[in-house]
């Protein structure tokens, strides 16, 4: 078991949490207050807090991240500005990427998420050039590459994992089953419908890579586990498989993700009785928030006043954020044929 | 009837009339398609995200006597699949020395949907169309959705690459009643004139119409509008004609230009119909960048009506 | 251990070894003594007759088979007439597919090789399909893919694999390893250059098929083998993966094939010192013609003049073959553009 | 000096000027790089064979200030790689905004290259020119060889698809001493003429000036024969001057002809020269099948010397 996280660590890990969640919620607000203004699919990280914002605390802004289609919350925890990436989201000239990319490819090249693929498995041999790169150069990046357990339906997977393996590259594959049931979170893994492993880090343990899995929901295990392998990645060992399990919050059944039982309340986490029934179990056993507000608060590392005032802050600043996105022109449309060559 | 609804009949016919006939693929946008799900369910496989090896496995079964349709979804995503779409699919009939036919469906939604980013929003039709032992068809009308769709899945013995623009999907039109197919290789003339032609498929043809309306309501310029239907078989004999009586045509489709579909087709009207010409062949392609995301970017580079317009005006004298 | 194969199945098993053997031999000599016939590359499949002559042997012509570049042989044993195969090789009006094919696509339809793909892996889907379609037309029919072990380094071996499994697809992936040392043919399984995995048979298993491998220069090995599989997919079983370890031939060393002992002289069956010493270890350890030779007259199966005699038949049926080829037309310039369209 | 030489020239003085280039893919056909290989052996890699995977570690390499040349062998080994070449490669930098660039050259030898079969005799590039974002480099001569690629592996900020026909390998030509680049997009005006134009790339170089000789000797034409050396970017200016002055051109590439690189040329030059044109803008491709096996049938669908003097003797009066 592993030591507690001392508290400001814990509290600054449990705030970007809330963030997350947070600057997902203002995207489907923006979905569901302004008629036209999310123009076509959105993904939300809603449930998957833990793992990314754990993976990338540990992580310094010259590492390199590669995501997904769900990639909003992981550019806020590499370092991103909220209000950038939601002007991006909604395709704003402050965007990060300048309004081009959208939703299914936010990226900061200069916090080292250098391309975003909405492709499934697209990132995943990208990452492994990046730790080709790191190792080549010598330069000590770590490279992690979140990803989806669908990726391990495509062969870019395969191909990747073992190139890595042969090589060496020092590299993170994050993988990220999102759909785990909650008693099955902490176990050796389960098989996704799509797949045949009994388990889906079989796989990868039969390429020789060191295979790992970790309850996605605990944020302190991630932490622990991220940080043991990306300090061993930094001297060139690598690469990892992680196995991260989560429990598929309710508001992600639909075509559209949608605020089932309204916005988060910071009081689940003391009293998740008060959830409304479609998200009350999921309050209880999956949110990742919740699990470790609650831990913190039971560990009197937290009072119930200092993180309602710490949701408070962060409500703030996402609000701000939503009003800069809002507020960003839109760019212009002859600039369309800019940028195709450098 | 929507061109949904008329690509749903069409699939759901398919399943019906024929037992050869089986479904990979989930999607068909917003196609309704429920009842059959259940009808045919034996014959309906849901994959894995694994375009490469799906379509292979459809290939292979179409090589046995089954008939498969496969939805890609996105276009883009059947860039996972060329491998098996061109160097298989394609080729097995003329590598047989005609013994192995491969009567299959490749259906993808491309284009520019709106807001899908630049992975959702490709058009590979002209890879396809350059690539011989394939047949393309690009519908413009729930007709053609339902017909063209009919004669591919039952009646055709060749790989099809089916590509429906994802915005027509909810556009509306008159369906003939009962089972009809399309044979590949009919274009329609969807707008008489005797001033321009304008030639196009897909979702140019809505748009291509839009714009003649335009012409003749503002500038008194009657264009003629060619739907082709299918790149392959191509019907020469319809654009060609048409571009001889009008001296003058403007070409366009939601591909990239450089060897693109709108350049493909100039550069046959530019050399058959050369004497006839009294103007050079425009060409209304999507402008030459990845296609960015934000809606008004996204607009200045699709193939609109208004460069429609503009490009007829470039070659019809102002009137 | 395998019951003994009856003599007269076990002498037509080692003709067809023989005459795989001597097809191929044929190919060399059109390279070594025409110049200009064979214009590419060519690959042979000495070494590996045990495993496509065995497996071939249980099919019936109806059965599915799909192989690679490294095809000729396998036509051969699923009953492809030898003529037509080598005019199809040179480019022949009479070859199996007039003459559009060549060496890298030999298939004969009518036998049910459909459709042979020299892209690496290309098979593997297509085979499944015909197995869907085994399935869904209730047919009984086997289908059978050979391929390589470089296919494993291609991410659509993995995407196949896993829809065969999951669709439970009664086909049988019959991989063949064929630069094995001699010692290590029988075990476990060794990793490849190019792939990480400690022992490729691992993977597939992790995938939950049902895996055996063997020895694929053991002709009686791969028949008990094959037989049972075979019998299992008639009944809707599947998928199965075989991985058939064979040793290189010294032939297939350099860029192109070729007869670096000469000729296979038929008494390095009884005795393998006589074979020159560029081929002597392979001939006494890895040849699995001269394996299985040895075996059925060390068991009384065969002498050595009925050897002869059966060598001696073999070897004229594939001189007419060759001659056949070499006198068939070449085909109609113009003919080229028929068959773009069915 | 051979094609294949000043590839390898190039390889190796890249893999030496600067320690960013790293080399993955085994292959340069014959060319002599063993010396190279020895010698950075650190920055050379010899993948499985994974093209969808290496290209794409070549992309993300590139990402983060690597300079990678991917060899990736025959031309349509590389469809396996279109989703990380066509889908992220290509899009990278427009859509970061101009943040994030990916200089890397994929290399690849495409064409009819003799009993090659018909997946060993592919030309993909009428696709990659279709995709705004790539460049593409198409060399005739040993000189572009090297000139191009060393522009492309030390200087180009962009992904660059470099595509060498087989049977150039062998040819010959004249080789500028010592460092020097070709820069992208100018075009060469391999031999002069009046009265017609012929534009080709790559293999088509040596052809149509095949084709020139044929056609001043026996028939008393000039032919002027532009090499484009790159698609993407085209010079324009080069191309469209030749036209303007001779009036008459024959467009050639070895690719399939439906949306195909002389469809392609041949939609821009009807559209710019047009009021120059005295004859309609002929195209010579490779005949719309499946490429043949048997040497008769490959031979006949090639875009060979006579098929080019054939067209023009379309276009150019009888002398
Ligand atoms: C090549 C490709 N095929 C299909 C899709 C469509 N698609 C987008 S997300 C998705 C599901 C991905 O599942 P997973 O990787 O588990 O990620 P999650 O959405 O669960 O985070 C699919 C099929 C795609 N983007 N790319
Ligand atoms: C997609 C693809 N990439 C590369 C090649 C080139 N190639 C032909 S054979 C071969 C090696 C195949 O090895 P393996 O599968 O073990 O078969 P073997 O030749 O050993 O029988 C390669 C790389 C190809 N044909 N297809
Ligand atoms: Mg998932
Ligand atoms: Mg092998």
């Amino acid at each position: 078991m592993a030591v507690p996280v001392p508290a400001e660590s814990a509290l600054s890990l449990l705030q970007l949490m809330l963030r997350m969640r947070r600057l997902e919620e203002e995207v489907i607000h923006f979905q569901r207050d302004h008629q036209g203004l999310i123009r076509g699919h959105v993904h939300v990280y809603i449930g998957q807090e833990a793992a990314g914002a754990a993976g990338c605390s540990v992580l310094r802004k010259e590492d390199r991240l590669f995501t997904t289609h769900r990639n909003h919350a992981h550019v806020l925890a590499k370092g991103g500005d909220a209000g950038r990436i939601l002007a991006e989201i909604i395709g704003r000239a402050d965007g990060l990427c300048k309004g081009r990319a959208g939703t299914f490819h936010v990226a900061d090249p200069a916090l080292g998420i250098l391309h975003t693929s909405a492709i499934v498995g697209g990132c995943l041999p990208l990452a492994a050039g990046a730790a080709y790169a790191a190792k080549l150069q010598g330069s000590g990046q770590a490279t992690v590459a979140f990803f989806g357990d669908g990726a391990m339906e495509e062969g870019v997977f395969y191909e990747t994992l073992n190139i890595a393996q042969l090589w060496q590259l020092p590299m993170i594959f994050y993988m990220e089953n999102n759909a785990v049931l909650p008693g099955e979170r902490s176990g050796r893994g389960s098989p996704s419908s799509e797949h045949s492993a009994e388990a889906l880090s079989d796989i990868p343990q039969a390429f020789g890579v060191l295979t790992q899995h970790v309850d996605g929901t605990d944020a302190e295990a991630v932490l622990e586990l991220m940080q043991d392998l990306v300090a061993r990645s930094r001297r060139g060992e690598g690469p990892f498989f992680v196995e991260s399990r989560t429990s598929r919050w309710p508001g992600n059944y639909g075509s559209v993700p949608s605020l089932v039982g309204g916005d988060t309340d910071i009081s689940w986490a003391w009293d998740w009785q008060s959830a409304p029934e479609v998200v009350r179990r999921w309050e209880e056993l999956s949110d990742p928030i919740m699990l470790y507000a609650r831990k913190l608060l039971d560990r009197g590392a937290l009072t119930i006043d200092r993180l309602v005032e710490l949701d408070g802050s962060v409500r703030e600043e996402m609000g701000h954020a939503a009003e800069f996105a809002l507020n960003s022109p839109l760019p212009d449309a002859a600039g369309a044929l800019e940028y195709a060559y450098a | 009837m929507t061109f949904g609804q008329a690509l749903a009949e069409a699939v759901e016919e398919a399943l019906a009339e024929d037992e050869r006939v089986t479904l990979i693929g989930a999607g068909f946008g917003s196609a309704p398609l429920d009842e059959a799900r259940e009808k045919y369910a034996a014959r309906i496989k849901y994959p894995p995200i694994a375009e490469l090896a799906y379509c292979g496995i459809g290939i292979g079964a179409a090589m046995c006597g089954v008939r498969p349709i496969i939805e890609l979804s996105t276009g883009t995503f059947s860039y996972e699949a060329i491998p098996q779409i061109i160097n298989e699919a394609a080729i097995a009939y003329s590598n047989s020395g005609g013994q192995t036919s491969v009567p299959i469906v490749f259906h993808m939604f491309h284009g520019i949907r709106g807001a899908g980013g630049v992975q959702h929003s490709g058009s590979p039709h002209p890879w396809y169309w350059n690539t011989p032992g394939l047949q393309v068809a690009v519908p413009g009308t729930p007709a053609d959705a339902k017909g063209l769709l009919r004669w591919a899945a039952l009646k055709s013995k060749n790989p099809t690459v089916y590509m429906n623009h994802t915005r027509l999907l909810n556009t509306r039109g008159g369906v003939p009643e009962g089972p009809f197919e399309i044979h590949f290789g009919q274009a329609e003339v969807s707008r008489s004139g005797n001033d321009v032609t304008i030639v196009a498929c897909g979702i140019q043809v809505p748009r291509a119409l839009e714009a003649a309306e335009t012409l003749a309501r503002d500038h008194g310029i009657e264009a003629e509008v060619i739907n082709l239907r299918t790149l392959q078989p191509l019907d020469r004999v319809t654009m060609l004609g048409s571009v001889r009586k009008t001296g003058r045509a403007v070409v366009t489709d939601e591909s990239h230009d450089n060897c693109g579909v709108a350049a493909g087709l100039a550069a046959i009207i530019a050399d058959e119909a050369f004497t006839s010409l009294k103007a050079p062949v425009k060409r209304v392609s999507t402008m030459p960048v990845p296609v960015p995301y934000a809606e008004p970017m996204e607009d200045f580079v699709t193939a609109r009506p208004d460069r429609i317009v503009a490009a007829v005006q470039e070659i019809v004298p102002g009137r």
